[in-house]
């Protein structure tokens, strides 16, 4: 597996070097995203997903500079610095984590580039914070958490268990499950950022008599919580957004997650030609199956080409408005901007299932339907 | 709170400092025999966890996960000690510092080169899988419970080893007089090799028999080496007993800070305030833990004077 | 009587088995040389710790100047004018030889929170440091790096700190090791004049300079003072030969 | 061998040549590389005051870069929303002038260095490498959880603060002012070193016995050392947020110890262009490497090896010799 991966990246290298060295590239693209230490995972699904459309777009004159932001904040503003100030840069994109694009984006986008945000999407960008530059394809983070307590209220869930880390996305993931559940909350946990073992948390589980978990814990954390609960004999059931449940950290939760139950705005077996084609060819190009931010990339950049199709970025008012019309097939289906340039869909909620060998997820149903986001009303814009 | 769930509390404490001795005897081991501070000891346990990993994966037998683990964190040890380690007891702390710290980089990084940048899979086998129910009724992970007779069995191990054998007598006469257990012809490096590979096997083992429920990724070292610090400078650096008792504490505080600090708030102010304080409180009550000690007693609980 | 400087009562040191010093009297008056002399072990560090304030006694007191000092530390013991030179070196090795000097004149004017003016620019501590150098014969040595003195020469410079800090009482470890017999020779006699600025407890293996100099000598054998008095005194007492200076002889 | 006085004055002509070239040829992201390089080697000289001339191994110095950039923070933040620092017991209102945040920064850190420093210095050795460690863990677990100024997400001052008669966005000229402020530390930092109370606290590193018997007290010189230090990197900290126009707790955590303590040990302990020379150092090969692969860091960590196994005296040492001789 790993030699496949390396013969892909040399691959992938000299594709973006022919394409930058073949014509005289008219939209130049800053890629920064996380593709070295913890975390690495998330930000090559983006690059892979994201350049996986460039290549399919068989379009010479888009060159896109990548660069490792190492998930720390000081270093993704140099980069922006860089990109901006040396590359010349039209449109920045790829970064991964709410903190760090609260660090860039309010920055670039005041500097006159165009954002478009693959992943993050902190609450105050896309309220008061936000601006006509900044184009988030993937979700507000409320969405998902949102949907989780929509799913709740309609399971019928009366006593609901909550928890997160103590950082202002783990506050805001709370905020957003009670913003549509109506039920009781059992209790509310902040656990540590980075906290590996929830023995703990799962005993307050087991003495709080509720009647489902809502919980969200990104990355290493989640994979480590599903893991010590499936163990413990609790058999509460568990929901959460689909950030732990995701292709690419699956393997490593296994059975654990078996039947549990997580939103997400897409899935692989969401049934549009689009999106099969993307799934096949992602799987033909990478031999892995795609996961969330791998879909956000691609549609990241198909919305990047299909403003480019109407509009030049020099351009910026037209740019910005072809952008604005979301003229793209989404892989997860209806998509459209909203008042303040954050996505409009739909939200699935989706269950951990086993085929053959592989543990992915299965749509079950539908949460919400073209759901915004609460911040929009804060935006002028 | 009823009595069920504090036992188990309880129990989760100890159970978190268990498994922090196990890091923090080897660290304290070498830092007593040797003087020298390993920041890559953490690398070690990550190596460990991975090593488990890919061979439960291939496998699919846990056991032989385990001496995986014990046989490849053994190997990088012995390995690191040969080429980089043994330079560095004559230095100063600072550069062991500076060249562990640089040994960080390079296993995180290789490891990542190696095995790719998603976590791994590694489960607990099924027999060890699921509650057990103890006396007065308390239903707990059967693992966890192996998980802290592990960990008691080596602490056991290790308190008969440096007491009664032939190689803890070296140890003990290293510590003490490193020329004098050299003038008695013992081997000095090769007993430096061995102890640092014995260091280095049980950080493995820790890793390996966490990361069955935890996840096995790149950088999970560096969390628990920090802990295992606090751990030692709470214990008293060089001392195996110190280590236990030190990690019992620390373990404890952490589990059952998070768990009372918010309860307690709640008398002063509104609950979601206090869940909120009382949980960044409790992020740092190890720390105030360690602090108070040390001021207490600048060289930790079992801590002769360096 | 009133020209006693510096004196201990009784004062009793255990660590663990061993006792290192027990019931340990003596006293250092105006004027004086009072030399400790003893087998190796016999425990005259342990008291020197104890004098300068570094070791605190399990019981006994120690009087300078007419005031208990027992509870002082070294600092405050120091500051009333209690000087001591180190028997193994302790100096600024990577400085020179004039800085480590000038340590001593900074100590005495007992103010080191000047943190913009070169020290060496300061004409009353470069005065006093020099000074204190000429008078141990370290003068030309001034701008050399100490690590490059020979083991006497940093004994000079030991004396030399101590001299800056104008003292009322010396308390001097071993000053004459290694200086050889031309340089032991010079030191006795530098000694014998200094005598008249502060008296001098003086801890010393070179039994030729002990006769020469001291008014009075203790000898220490496992802890405890077997005998006081005059060269002549000791050089008599049968004790005194019979647990020390016979085996020498 | 090149004497240490003439290598600096090299070093601070690469400061001048690089940016004043970068300018020319308009490369403005060097000048912004350099910026960084500057503030960074500011950091490390505040280390290098403790560690160097103090001995005192502190893993705990991002307390001190991250106060100072949480002062730029705070005030800030406070004048680009207009709402009041604090209403009692006095009305304090934000700013966005960059000496009143310098000062705050400075005075802020070493208060926090101050308080560090008693607790800390109690111990010695490995422990106090380690308490210090623990109090940098206390103040990024409290940055993170502390929302009212971001947490985890940081604080994002959209626009760089004021410095009167300059315009601070335009690279060259907020690189001019960190290099003025460096080149000032550094040259109070020379005068420091052989001053009295330099004289003193050499001394107390070496031989604190000795310090003891001429009537001082080592431990207060080692304080007042440890604040200086923690001063000096706590104006890094303010410059450095500025610099980013953004400030997170990443600051506060233990691998920022980590790298400022790299910058002073690859550059030379105790030279005073020790940790100048190894945040360029540091900078360049972020730079260089960081684009090689992304796996960059291996080669980070075996030239940091080299760099301790077989470099006597850091980079400065690798080139003067290693005698370290004070004027």
């Amino acid at each position: 597996m790993k030699l496949g991966t390396l013969a892909l990246k040399s691959a992938l290298i000299s594709a973006v070097a022919a394409l930058s060295s073949t014509a005289i590239a008219d939209t130049k693209v800053g890629m920064i995203t996380t593709l070295s230490g913890g975390g690495a995972g998330l930000g090559i699904d983006v690059r892979d997903g994201f350049m996986l459309a460039i290549k399919q777009s068989e379009r010479s004159d888009i060159e896109v500079v990548i660069e490792d932001d190492q998930r720390k904040p000081d270093i993704a503003v140099q980069l922006a610095d860089k990109m901006v100030q040396s590359e010349k840069v039209d449109v920045l994109t790829g970064i991964i984590w709410s903190n760090l694009a609260m660090a860039v984006v309010p920055s670039v986008t005041a500097q006159g580039k165009i954002y478009l945000s693959p992943n993050a999407g902190p609450s105050p960008l896309a309220g008061a914070g936000c601006h006509p530059n900044y184009f988030n394809v993937a979700w507000q983070n409320d969405s998902l958490h949102n949907a989780g307590g929509a799913y709740a209220q309609s399971e019928g869930y009366k006593n609901v268990f909550i928890m997160a880390p103590n950082y202002p996305a783990g506050t805001d993931a709370l905020n957003g499950f009670k913003a549509l559940y109506k039920g009781d909350v059992a209790s509310e946990v902040y656990t540590k950022l980075g906290q590996t073992d929830y023995a703990s948390e799962i005993a307050q589980i087991r003495a709080s008599g509720a009647d489902a978990v809502y919980f969200f814990l990104p990355g290493g954390m989640g994979i480590s919580f599903l893991k010590q609960y499936s163990g413990s004999g609790v058999n509460i059931p568990v929901i959460g957004p689909a950030f732990s449940f995701d292709q690419g950290i699956l393997q490593a939760v296994g059975a654990a997650a078996l039947g549990v139950r997580n939103t997400s705005q897409w899935n692989k077996d969401i049934d549009t030609p689009t999106n099969q084609a993307f799934v096949s060819s992602f799987l033909a190009e990478y031999e892995r199956l795609p996961s969330l931010y791998a879909s956000q990339g691609f549609d990241t950049a198909n919305l990047l080409l299909s403003a480019l199709e109407t509009a030049s970025v020099s351009d910026n008012a037209g740019f910005r408005s072809a952008l604005k019309a979301a003229n793209f097939i989404s892989v997860r289906g209806d998509f459209k901007f909203g008042s303040n340039n954050h996505p409009i869909h739909d939200v699935y909620i989706r269950e951990v299932v086993k085929e053959g060998d592989v543990f992915t997820n299965k749509i079950i149903g539908k949460v919400l339907n073209d759901h915004g986001d609460p911040y929009a009303k804060d935006c002028k814009m | 709170m009823t009595f069920v769930l504090l036992a188990e509390q309880i129990l989760n404490g100890v159970q978190f400092g268990i498994m922090l001795f196990l890091m923090a005897a080897g660290l304290t081991l070498i830092f007593g025999v040797m003087g020298l501070i390993n920041l890559a000891h953490g690398s070690l346990y990550m190596i460990g966890a991975f090593a488990a990993a890919a061979v439960a994966g291939m496998t699919g037998s846990f056991i032989m996960a385990l001496l995986a683990a014990l046989i490849a964190s053994a190997a990088a040890g012995a390995l690191v000690e040969l080429l980089v380690i043994r330079r560095l007891y004559n230095k100063d702390h600072l550069d062991q510092v500076l060249a562990t710290f640089a040994l960080i980089l390079i296993f995180s990084e290789g490891t990542r080169w190696v095995f790719g940048s998603f976590p791994l899979f590694l489960d607990i086998p099924a027999s060890l899988s699921g509650p057990m129910t103890l006396p007065g009724g308390i239903q707990y992970p059967l693992y966890r419970l192996v998980l802290i007779g592990a960990g008691l069995s080596v602490a056991l191990g290790l308190g008969l080893m440096i007491t009664k054998t032939r190689i803890g007598i070296q140890i003990r006469a290293g510590k003490n007089d490193r020329e004098m257990i050299a003038a008695l012809g013992i081997n000095i490096s090769g007993l430096y090799t061995l102890i640092f590979s014995l260091g280095a096997a049980l950080a493995g083992l820790a890793g390996a028999l966490v990361g069955a429920i935890q996840s096995v990724q790149v950088g999970m070292g560096e969390p628990v080496l920090i802990l295992a610090f606090v751990v030692i400078v709470i214990g008293g650096i060089g001392s195996i007993k110190g280590a236990l008792i030190g990690a019992l504490l620390v373990g404890l505080t952490d589990t059952l800070g998070g768990i009372f600090l918010p309860e307690l708030l709640k008398f002063v102010t509104d609950p979601s305030t206090a869940t909120s304080i009382g949980s960044s409180l409790s992020s740092m009550a190890i720390y105030i833990l360690m602090g108070a000690i040390l001021i207490w007693r600048p060289t930790g609980l079992f801590g002769t004077k360096l | 009587m009133n020209d006693i400087v510096l004196a201990t009562k009784g004062l009793t040191k255990r660590f663990g088995a061993l006792t290192a010093s027990e019931n340990i009297t003596l006293d250092l008056r105006a004027g004086e040389i009072h030399a400790i002399i003893g087998p190796n072990g016999a425990g005259k560090s342990t008291l020197i710790a104890q004098v300068c304030g570094s070791l605190k006694p399990d019981s006994g007191t120690v009087h300078f100047l007419g005031r208990d000092v027992t509870q002082k530390t070294t600092r405050s013991r120091v500051q009333a004018g209690l000087a001591r030179s180190f028997q193994i070196s302790a100096l600024s090795m990577e400085d020179s030889v004039l800085q480590n000097a000038l340590l001593g004149a900074l100590g005495a004017s007992r103010n080191p929170w000047r943190f913009f003016k070169p020290a060496l620019e300061d004409p009353t501590l470069v005065e006093q440091a020099e000074h204190a150098l000429e008078r141990v014969g370290l003068s030309g040595h001034a701008t050399q790096r100490t690590s490059e003195l020979s083991h006497g020469q940093r004994r000079q410079l030991e004396v030399a700190i101590a001299l800056t800090l104008y003292p009322k009482a010396f308390i001097m470890d071993e000053p004459m090791a290694g200086l050889g017999s031309e340089g032991s020779v010079q030191m006795t006699d530098f000694l014998d004049t200094l005598r008249k600025e502060a008296p001098i407890l003086l801890v010393e293996h070179d039994m030729d300079a002990v006769f020469a100099l001291a008014d009075r000598i203790s000898v220490l054998v496992y802890g405890k003072v077997i005998a006081t008095g005059t060269v002549e005194e000791i050089r008599t007492n049968p004790h005194v030969r019979d647990a020390y200076l016979g085996e020498e002889a | 061998m090149i004497r240490e006085h003439q290598l600096n004055k090299i070093i601070l002509s690469i400061f001048l040549i690089i940016p004043l070239w970068a300018f020319v040829t308009d490369e403005p992201f060097t000048i912004t590389l350099m910026t960084r390089a500057t503030v960074f080697a500011l950091a490390a000289v505040g280390l290098n005051i403790a560690l160097g001339l103090g001995g005192l191994v502190s893993l705990g110095h991002a307390v001190f870069f991250g106060i100072g950039g949480y002062s730029m923070g705070i005030l800030a933040c406070h004048a680009q929303t207009y709402t009041p620092l604090m209403e009692w017991p006095m009305l304090v209102s934000g700013s966005k002038s960059m000496p009143l945040i310098w000062i705050n920064a400075v005075i802020m850190s070493a208060l926090a260095a101050l308080l560090i420093g008693i607790l800390s210095l109690r111990t010695s050795g490995v422990y106090f490498i380690m308490i210090t460690l623990a109090f940098g863990q206390m103040f990024f677990f409290f940055s993170i959880s502390w929302s009212a100024y971001g947490g985890e997400d940081g604080l994002s001052i959209y626009i760089r603060n004021e410095f009167p008669g300059l315009n601070t966005l335009v690279p060259i000229q907020y690189y001019a002012l960190c290099l003025a402020l460096l080149c000032t530390v550094l040259w109070i930092n020379s005068r420091l070193i052989n001053s009295p109370f330099g004289l003193a606290l050499n001394a107390a590193r070496q031989v604190p016995e000795r310090v003891e018997t001429v009537g001082l007290n080592p431990m207060r010189l080692k304080l007042a050392a440890f604040i200086i230090s923690g001063a000096v990197t706590g104006l890094a900290g303010a410059l450095f947020a500025d610099l980013n126009r953004f400030v997170s707790p990443t600051m506060f955590s233990w691998q920022t110890s980590g790298e400022i303590m790299v910058f002073v040990i690859i550059g030379g302990v105790g030279r005073l262009f020790g940790p100048v020379v190894g945040a360029l150092m540091f900078v360049a090969l972020e730079h260089w490497l960081g684009g090689l692969s992304d796996f960059w860091h291996i080669y980070l960590g075996i030239l940091l090896l080299g760099i301790v196994l077989f470099g006597r005296g850091g980079l400065i040492g690798m080139i003067c010799g290693e005698a370290r001789q004070h004027e």
